[in-house]
């Protein structure tokens, strides 16, 4: 069974391993022991609440529960640029008319943003090789939602995430050689590793503060802003089918785009439902068709669990369950849990 | 003779001729069409009269006369106030330094802001001469006519004095810095834009001007290259300043980036060393080649003489520069040596 | 009865009083007799589809077809900025942050930005007091709703409205005060009637362009930032009703906010159904509470008329109607129609 | 008598004393804190004893001691570059024309840019003396003693030479530019931010302060009045550096508006003035009151003496300037008058 619970003290060497796998390009989860630990040791604060809720960082873990390990891990972190400072361009519009001469010209025009402060990102997605395909990536994405949505209180009312951007084979990014490297004396994947650590100050420092206009970058670097690193178009679409938009920003070193939706309007919230729990006692097939899965989850600030079960479990007050299912998620009968499709079902 | 004195409508059809001649950027501030180009002649007019309304801004167009021909060989012109009641547009190159103390690194970053500091200060411009006469004592006395004219008539004019010189420009007559900057927003060619700088009001500049500070970094490298460069034909026009006590500080052309030259009107050197002096006669031809000027307001001349000798207030120049100054024994006049 | 219609040569003289009673601040409606010709000439080639559809100003009038006479106005402007310059403040946060010294500072920060370009604008809504109340005023707005659901590729994907913000009884707006009125050498009510009149190179030339930090202006003014004039609550009550929010924009003038929807997010539109006209020989009176109300719209691009009926003539694919709405509505038997609730249902 | 000499690791108490006895920003670059101000005092001795390692800015402390007592009564300093390899912060004051030609309206909009245009050019600083000497000849000994250590080390500074004079603070210690603005931005008052711009890497200020610039007509009516104003006590000093030929241009403090004071190196009087001299001694007390410089790097001294003669290459004064000095007949030393 792959089941979501929150990621804990004994995952670390499975976090590392995967870490290492994902290579560069996943600036939140380097391969760094310590670093891991303190990521570790922050969720676990957040999950036992004893850290302050905007500052809380929820991370998931996915567990193989017959390997006993976890294989997979998404999180959000609850509030952003508290600490640090964050920054995105926004792509915004200059435009400059002379009705006397006829001239009307659109200049797309990039302006240095801190506006995503204070709202809730979602973040940190990482799947070991071994376990993609079949729809665990989309429980490993949406048992977020399904998070979110539960305890609304402790998150913005709306929720962004930031999709890695154009990049060649060799790491180097279009946007980065025409304007980051002309202000930064680093490597793009230098940069990019020092903003993941957190302490951003150097931006600050070495960012140009006026608004770049866009004509005056070459080609190459104008056709990346928005646009995703081919390997994240499937996370795109995933997030778009959820109901994400594009909101106009861009990352500052890359130009990969933000998406953001309001929580209430994603179809993960929108198409949940709550039943109760009935232990069957009939054996039940759990092997099904990702088209035919339900994630179900336990509703649990402390110990979320979710896993995902036929949807032929479904009744009209009640969701019949395995008893395995039920020892999983750490319910039992009568015990209300939190339903939606894995899938989209085009109900839309 | 050479003989420099207000341009007079007479001079329309010459002037027109000239200003034809040149290169586009020459004539930025001279208009090609006839009508416009009257108009102008009428506000210098105007302007040397001391008969502009209190609105109107005051506007001195020399020309540079051949007394044999007759002929009109060259202009320039001296705005009181840049801008002319509008806002004068330059670019004022800064740097600022990103550095970052943890990570030991240290960029100096330059960057052009729209700016106005120069609005109101005394302008040289409309500088136009047949190109045979480039670099010659013609065409040095055209130009420093007009500080003579300046010393003359100190109180029209500010404490500080610009001009701008022209930029760079290819062969085919690319203008790099227009290119890689005005051309996005103005979405018109140099020479159009250009042409409308001279012709109409300001207002189209601060439509269509990209609002907020360039960074020099983002510019093309041909660009880059041209900041604050003046064009190669303008080397004399530059060194003549050059020597008159101009210098370029961090203004540039919105357009073209050529620099722009500043100075302290009382520090020129045609205005500290032309002291007035009490014209006499001299015998001979021989002498120490001088500019000379003389007359008030419309009646100002200026002409090249041999003076023969210069004691206490008084001088002695040949008895033919009097009469292309219309002067006479006893007047007061200017000289400075060229 | 009163039905919407579009705007007709004839309707200058009533649309002129209506303009002289509506006094000042309705600056898209001027009592002038010239610039109000000009408007409906413009409405008239827009329906005819003689200018460019970018260039569209759709106005509707409100008849009153016992009076015989137009009662109010409203109107969609295709895309705006695309002839002059649009401009707004983004009201947009600057953070500063010293790790080292432990200071974190968010400043909220007025952006100067023409984002709106090439946007959708419903605007220039106006009814006579006569008129007033009893739905009314939600006839002459959601009837632009259902234009712009049938029309959708004349617009863009999403509309907006721009709110009247806060003024005092003097017409003194107190962002004017801290701010327009230092950089502009006129009155409050001069600018807003010269920006109104279309040529607003003088925005250019005197705004301030670069950005301005809140905390240097009086409270006063930063209080009215993104609020409405208290008239003009009901308007933005009912726009949020609809699934409009707030998208951060704000008048460059008074600070009164911008809303924006989505098309297709608008209630008015997910709530449309249609039907096929059924003409009734029963009498049947229309005069129900607006509660019980349904607009009704004959999906004319060129002749669009819209009245309502209660909510008891619509059946299953058909909906039944007497003669006189038919004939106000040009429809016949057997013609589609669409029909939407006056008022909300609460279904949502 | 009063000597000018670099300091010295033993007068950290006698400095810590005065430092801490002057108001808020009189000791904005002279630490208030033991370990610091001893860690300052030997970056000046590498300064003087030319140790530094190439990455080290130079920094120099002199010291105002009377002799009789052998107490230290003030401090002066340079740093040879300001910035000391870090951006160097100001704003810019400069002027927007905002016209529109339709409307007949033109608006002068002032604007204060953020500015590093003075990073690296060598900067007077640490002015700080006992408030009863202010205005006497010690002084002006302490002050322009610098400008004759600048004139015998010429090529350890740069050619333009700033200096930030105190801007405008109440009598209860608010500083209206700051409240105005930087207070919203660093969250901080005035006196804390002043501290940590001596103390701290300026990382602080990169982060903190507003990244863009400042229309003025938006700042209280304090905070405008107070734009380039000098701090009334500043006074003497203010007229000194006028003097010696320093003017106020367009830069600003940061924090208080205070004027950034600029002059060119070598027109500086003191620089002008002073040539190098060879001693001899004098039979009186009597005489021009001037300024004495002598000796190389740390073993520079200055003090104020009687001259009795100076006839070509050489000067007369009293063997006890020459003690003081620690000079000998037969030295080179600089002479300019008070």
């Amino acid at each position: 069974m792959l089941l979501i619970r929150p990621l804990q003290e004994n995952d670390l060497d499975a976090l590392y391993a995967m870490a290492q796998g994902a290579g560069k390009g996943l600036t939140t989860l380097p391969a760094d022991r310590e670093l891991l630990q303190k990521k570790i040791d922050h969720a676990r604060e957040t999950f036992n609440q004893r850290c302050a809720p905007e500052a809380g960082l929820y991370l998931f873990a996915l567990e193989d529960t017959e390997l006993k390990q976890c294989v997979g891990i998404s999180g959000i972190q609850a509030r952003v640029g508290l600490d640090e400072v964050f920054y995105n361009y926004r792509l915004s519009v200059t435009v400059n008319a002379s009705r006397e001469l006829g001239v009307h010209v659109r200049t797309p025009t990039l302006h240095l943003s801190n506006d995503m402060t204070d709202t809730t990102e979602i973040c940190s997605l990482l799947l070991s090789g071994s376990h993609r395909g079949g729809g665990t990536g989309l429980l490993l994405s949406r048992c977020r939602f399904m998070y979110l949505d539960d305890f609304r209180k402790h998150f913005s009312e709306k929720v962004f995430a930031e999709m890695r951007g154009v990049s060649d084979g060799n790491g180097q990014s279009p946007l980065w050689d025409a304007l980051g490297s002309k202000f930064f004396d680093m490597e793009f994947s230098e940069a990019d590793v020092l903003s993941g650590l957190g302490n951003k100050s150097f931006i600050a420092e070495l960012m140009p503060k006026y608004p770049i206009y866009l004509p005056m970058l070459p080609d190459a670097a104008r056709a990346v802003i928005g646009r995703v690193h081919e390997n994240t178009a499937p996370a795109l679409n995933m997030l778009q089918a959820e109901g994400f938009n594009f909101n106009g920003m861009v990352d500052i070193f890359d130009g990969g785009p933000v998406v953001e939706a309001f929580i209430h309007n994603i179809r993960t919230v929108r198409e949940g439902i709550n039943r109760h729990v009935m232990i069957r006692k009939t054996p039940l097939d759990l092997n099904v068709p990702a088209e035919d899965q339900v994630m179900i989850s336990n509703r649990s600030f402390r110990d979320f669990r979710v896993t995902t079960i036929p949807a032929g479990c479904i009744g009209l007050d009640t969701v019949s369950i395995p008893a395995e299912v039920a020892g999983a998620l750490e319910v039992e009968s009568g015990d209300l849990v939190r339903l939606a499709p894995l899938k989209d079902t085009g109900r839309r | 003779m050479w003989l420099v004195r207000p341009a007079q409508p007479g001079d329309l059809n010459d002037i027109l001729d000239i200003a034809g001649g040149q290169g586009p950027r020459m004539s930025s501030t001279l208009p090609k069409k006839q009508d416009a180009l009257a108009a102008k002649i009428e506000q210098s007019a105007r302007s040397f009269a001391g008969t502009n309304n209190a609105s109107e801004a005051r506007r001195f167009l020399f020309v540079l006369e051949d007394t044999g021909s007759g002929r009109v060989q060259g202009v320039s012109g001296i705005d009181a106030r840049a801008g002319n009641g509008q806002p004068f547009y330059n670019y004022r190159q800064d740097a600022l330094i990103h550095a970052s103390h943890e990570l030991g690194v240290s960029r100096r970053v330059e960057v052009l802001y729209p700016s106005h500091a120069l609005t109101d200060h005394t302008l040289l411009c409309s500088f136009t001469i047949r190109p045979e006469l480039r670099g010659t004592d013609a065409f040095e006395l055209l130009s420093r006519a007009r500080m003579l004219f300046i010393a003359a008539h100190r109180e029209l004019f500010t404490d500080q004095i610009v001009v701008e010189i022209q930029g760079v420009q290819t062969e085919n007559g690319d203008v790099p810095f227009w290119d890689s900057l005005g051309r996005h927003f103005f979405n018109m060619d140099f020479e159009t834009a250009d042409q409308y700088s001279g012709l109409l009001s300001k207002t189209f500049i601060a439509e269509l001007m990209p609002p907020n500070p360039i960074y020099v970094t983002l510019l093309s490298q041909a660009a880059r290259e041209a900041l604050g460069q003046p064009h190669p034909q303008t080397r004399a026009t530059f060194e003549l300043l050059q020597h008159e006590g101009f210098h370029s500080g961090c203004y540039l052309d919105i357009f073209d980036a050529g620099p722009v030259l500043e100075a302290r009107t009382d520090t020129l050197k045609s205005v500290v060393t032309s002291h007035p002096k009490i014209l006499h006669a001299a015998n001979t031809d021989d002498g120490e080649p001088c500019l000379v000027s003389g007359g008030e307001g419309e009646r100002f001349r200026c002409t090249l003489t041999a003076l023969t000798e210069s004691l206490g207030d008084e001088v002695r120049v040949p008895v033919k520069t009097w009469n292309c100054l219309g002067r006479s024994s006893g007047d007061e006049v200017r000289i400075t040596p060229l």
